[in-house]
């Protein structure tokens, strides 16, 4: 690490005491002395480093005993509504949303996909009319997390149906608490409602949170979705996450183990432990800068090796597998993929092959962007929207 | 050798029909999904109504006032109520419960046949049909013990209870009320388990020395189970082929899409295939053929997965929707995974096959 | 099993002593009795009957210690060309060809795959071109089993190059004996060469050896191919074929035995004795007269426990699964899929998933004739095939 | 834990970019096929140009006539070896052998190092690291026995001998022609194998006490073969792409058609797991880290599958002209399935794994 840089958090610390000061106060005062995110600009929270530098300052920051900004509580705010902001966002957008949502005073969520538009992303239906210096949109959103405690919300819209689909879409910056917003608890198959249906009805949204240029909707939309997609998760021990718990669960009760189990826990073994060593390999590649679709596949293992495991968990289990936690319909507040009992964490896992682009989608992706191999043909590329199969 | 019957008689298909039609009428999934929630409403007229029609009574003989049917019968029944994921104690009642006390001369047969009563053998849903018998004790003739995760405990009114007597086992017949029953949050609650404690219970034996009995009774359960699993693969396969070639992304649908293509011809491949292992089994227990183990192991070995992976293959061809509480999808999940786990998983299965067919590892 | 027709067996065997008689004449005369292939015509071998019945006729005919026709020799011709010239045949043809078809005296092949028409069979390039009374052929021919052997073959060829490709192509039936017909072995990854490719350099057919109309082509071709995809293997013992051999290896073999190997040989003798269930399955719907295209399943799951087994027999064996028994570049009289040792198996396998149709396009024929899912995206289904990417 | 480096330095590109062009230059995939009719004739140059190049020496010393390289740059050249399916006996003499030898002093690793000689370990070729290890006999200072399935026989003129001396095992250095050597038809004819047999032949310890110095020579072979096998898959997954973009069928390529998109994309994701699993094994073979038997058993049990996998794929997607002889993809099935038996299956080195991470059955 930089020694200039450490040398700046030192400072920064000796001048700001983290257990004499509020914990915003605190969080404000890094965001204004560029240590919230180095790799950002001067000015919004960054000092425009490399942001491989960040989790040393991160490291510093937390040894000192510092309060950190809660990243759980806002992944779609730090991880796809900020970089996105900071891409396409005028000054004043920058200025009016970045500080706020970097310390978690703001929270955020997405407003994307809809029941017509899951997959085929770009075939949103919700509609922004302009009216003034407003836009009125109405429509319905759904797979929301996060809506019931966001204050904003990045919203695709479809300003122009005349035109094709990809085309005639804009992005937009949604005040959650608009009247016109109505969020509902969407319940799972485990229970529980951890996403939400979100009705737009007559919303209006200031002609200046509009990100990006009218019908460029698509193009920002992608850099949002490219941020999640090369996540490729953080660097990670062995047999941590859903292996580990099996593993436990295995050397615990040596009863229940059968020579079939063995084997496949075994090959579950190797599998999540080289998706461990491709993730490294891939996160040395991004630091070296060659960062490349090819982090589609990480997403990909993850939710096969998630899958497989839990499923062979409730077996191991046999008779206890039988048996399940607690079906009553709550909101929790925060989502522990590994957490609660092995039917649980079963029926959480199927929804890693769906959520953030299937796995269906991530195969084309691979299969088209890394590969070179032949798009699919698309029927509905180049007529108006309005007219196409829906 | 000559080949058993695979296919269906028309009785067969007719029996079918009346049980669908009945299922179509009776066993919407909002209702079955309320059980989820607790609310159990939908069992008990549901099984009414299909005891009116005879079936409780399918493998007892007309002189014992059931139908003199055999387990073709009652497995073409089983598919049904897999295919509407049915909340019903007839595989642990009119099957498993009735095959024990076939061979005893229980007066408890008949009041079982016609649906008057329903009875709940005492042993955890996961038992294998080779696997060690828990046993509840006896001291003064009374029984003492607790036998957990029992399947159908909650809709019987009659416990039929493994014993340890000497050496050997029996099997008494306990009231239910004689008995303390925790219902369980179960993976499965639409056959919601329960435990179930006696303490110093009166019974009666109705079948001494009972273990090849029981286990008799386990093995007809895992042939039969196997249809019920062909059911549910059968439901999840059909519902996801319509699901598909409604559903459209990209201006068309996704049932075009290749890789969708060939997954469910794979698929159709399975749930064609767990069918003719289901038939078997039930042909061969219907017929007491020797083969009868190996049918039943061979085709829960090879339907219990089947079925889960049609279930998980609903699930993600529905994408989002498919995870929801309000598409039916999950409470075929979550019936197919715990139907992996009952009367012995298709490892367990694998494991007693090679005993079977001289494959030792 | 009809009384009249055992009875008719008796008389013809009464009439003709199958120990007294050149074999050669036995087949002809039992033909000539309308006892061939029961469910033909009068007159060409057959007597209208069932096909349900030929088995129970064969068995007489064996118990007898009758001659067969040694079906193994002629599959091409017994289970493809001669429906077909059944079905599209004239009165002159159907004379001529079925008696020496049937009893062996000529055996067929089948001149249908080019290298450019494998899986897209509609695309095949051989020209045929009218000449007189006659029409001459050029062209490249290719996966021909048994052409070194055969008089005759049925040949499919390109007689219209401008109309779309499925229209433009006729169904001849080829002597192999015309001098400009060269067969040339095709040796394959076993070593051996099994089938041949065949050239063909102005080979003259007579316009009387067309079968079906000029341009009718695909229709012909596609009755043959129906007679090869519904044929769903005889009924088979438990532990027949591959499986056989693995387990028999099993049981001799203790010390090779590991918990991995005996889970996965447990699951392919379910897959296979599952596999066998249903076969017995769908014979017994045939019979009741409810055939249908599920029948392609059946070569999917075959393909697939084919390769899985043999390629478990050679981890088996370990250190003489490294063994191969020869290279040498042999012609095959008869194809043991079982035959030669644990590598042979393995590599011949491979073929099980490609030849007489990949298993990628009987997925597609289950997704779309049984399952009722879209067709592909077709794009050259209406131009001349002359325009026609190849 | 700080993270081992699983990229490829600057040095090691270099080495990748020679090996690769040399192969190009002299291991036409004609030649290679030519040996399953007994044309051997490529072997001899090939090994001798890559000698030349000092790749014999990469795990010696400086000193010791080598390079000083490391099993990094070994691994790359494996890649490259396998990737062209080269039949040159690297991976027996400059990796197994010279590590044995490196446990000793002997003065026989100076002229394998510098590709003067050639050695192989006389076990068989499916030997796993943890295998009970056969040995031949001594008596009065002569060897006796017989050693089946070598790899590396026929091309080396020095055998390392495992002897059983006493309660322990010793190698012994015996001369080629000392002993009789009967060529095998073997399944990859481009790592020919061979009985050797040794009969009251003279030779000379090389490392005394050697069990466990054989045992981590199998694990450097082990660790090391990883890499050839993702070369094998890479070249594999390389030539399937490639044709599938150029194969039409019905008018159009068939890499277009969805189903082989998605196998391709899933084989890609397994390639490059593969090509990490090796790195990480090299990784810790170079530095002698304790995780290195278990990064050596994780990428056996990985890649061994991959690489079969890949070469089955490339087979089928090829579909008629992979099945042939003139087309090379059955050089590498026949590599692949030879290499999947080699120093132990993957289920062998599962079992291992469960001992070393502490997952008992």
């Amino acid at each position: 690490m930089n020694s200039q840089l450490r040398e700046r958090v030192r400072d920064f610390l000796a001048d700001h005491d983290p257990r004499a000061m509020e914990r915003v106060d605190f969080l404000r005062a890094r965001y204004d002395a560029g240590l919230a995110w180095v790799h950002f600009p001067v000015g919004h929270g960054g000092l425009g480093l490399e942001q491989a530098l960040q989790p040393d300052v991160d490291r510093l920051f937390r040894e000192a005993g510092a309060p950190d900004n809660r990243p759980g509580v806002n992944p779609i705010g730090l991880g796809m509504a900020a970089p996105t902001i900071l891409a396409f966002g005028s000054d004043a957008q920058k200025d009016r949303f970045l500080r706020p949502l970097w310390t978690g005073e703001e929270v955020w969520c997405q407003l994307f996909s809809e029941p017509g538009a899951g997959s085929d992303l770009a075939n949103v239906a919700t509609r922004a009319v302009r009216d003034g210096d407003e836009w009125v949109v109405n429509g319905q959103k759904v797979w929301t997390s996060g809506a019931h405690n966001a204050r904003f919300a990045i919203l695709l819209a479809r300003t122009d149906s005349s035109l094709p689909k990809h085309f005639g879409m804009t992005y937009f910056l949604c005040d959650m608490t608009d009247p016109g917003v109505d969020v509902r608890p969407l319940r799972q198959i485990t229970g529980e409602a951890e996403f939400n249906e979100v009705f737009l009805t007559d919303v209006r949204i200031p002609d200046g949170q509009r990100l990006g240029d009218v019908g460029e909707g698509w193009k920002v939309a992608n850099a949002t979705l490219n941020n999640e997609r090369i996540s490729i998760g953080k660097s990670a021990d062995r047999e941590s996450g859903m292996l580990g718990v099996v593993a436990s669960t295995w050397r615990e009760r040596p009863d229940l183990r059968t020579p079939d189990l063995h084997d496949r826990l075994l090959r579950l073994w190797v599998d999540a432990e080289v998706a461990r060593l491709t993730g490294t390999r891939l996160r040395q590649k991004l630091a070296q800068g060659q960062p490349g679709p090819e982090g589609s596949t990480m997403k990909l293992g993850f939710a096969r090796i998630a899958q497989q495991l839990s499923g062979l968990e409730v077996e191991l289990l046999g008779e206890k597998g039988l048996h399940y936690s607690d079906w009553t319909m709550v909101r929790p507040g925060h989502v522990d993929f590994n957490g609660r009992d092995a039917g649980y964490r079963y029926l959480r896992a199927k929804g890693n092959s769906i959520e953030g682009g299937t796995s269906e989608i991530l195969r084309n992706i691979v299969a088209e962007r890394v590969l070179g191999l032949p798009g699919e043909h698309r029927v509905d590329k180049n007529i108006p929207w309005k007219e196409s199969a829906k | 050798m000559s080949d058993l019957d695979l296919l269906y008689s028309d009785i067969e298909e007719d029996l079918r029909g009346s049980v669908r039609d009945l299922l179509e009428d009776r066993c919407d999934s909002d209702a079955v999904t309320r059980m989820y929630d607790g609310d159990r409403t939908v069992v008990e007229s549901l099984w009414k109504s299909l005891t009116e029609l005879g079936l409780a009574g399918l493998l007892v003989p007309e002189d014992r006032d059931g139908q003199g049917a055999s387990a073709r019968e009652a497995a073409v029944v089983l598919e049904e109520l897999g295919r509407a994921a049915a909340p019903v104690p007839f595989l642990t009642s009119s099957v498993v419960a009735t095959t024990l006390l076939l061979e005893g001369d229980s007066d408890l047969l008949a009041p079982l046949a016609t649906g008057e009563r329903t009875a709940a053998l005492l042993v955890p849903w996961s038992l294998a049909p080779d696997a060690e018998i828990p046993a509840v004790s006896i001291d003064d003739d009374r029984l003492s013990g607790t036998v957990s995760t029992v399947a159908g405990a909650l809709e019987a009114d009659l416990f039929l209870v493994p014993v340890a007597a000497g050496s050997g086992l029996s099997v008494y017949a306990v009231e239910a009320h004689e008995a303390s029953i925790v219902p369980l949050v179960s993976l499965d609650m639409t056959r919601q388990l329960a435990d179930v404690t006696v303490d110093a219970a009166p019974g009666e034996v109705v079948v001494a020395d009972a273990e090849q009995a029981v286990r008799r009774a386990l093995d007809a359960g895992a042939a039969l189970l196997a249809s019920e699993q062909a059911g549910v693969a059968r439901w999840c396969l059909d519902t996801t082929v319509a699901y598909v070639k409604d559903r459209k992304q990209f201006g068309r649908p996704v049932g075009g899409f290749q890789a969708l293509k060939h997954r469910l011809a794979d698929l159709y491949a399975g749930v064609e295939s767990a069918a003719a292992a289901a038939r078997y089994a039930a042909a061969t227990l219907a017929q007491a053929d020797p083969d009868a183990p190996v049918g039943a192991s061979t085709a829960q070995a090879f339907n219990g997965d089947v079925a889960v992976l049609a279930a998980e293959e609903a699930v993600q061809l529905h994408a989002g929707i498919g995870m929801t509480w309000e598409h039916p999808a999950h409470l075929y999940l979550k019936r197919a995974k715990a139907d992996q786990i009952a009367l012995g998983t298709p490892g367990r299965h694998r494991a007693r096959l090679a005993g079977l067919v001289g494959l030792p590892g």
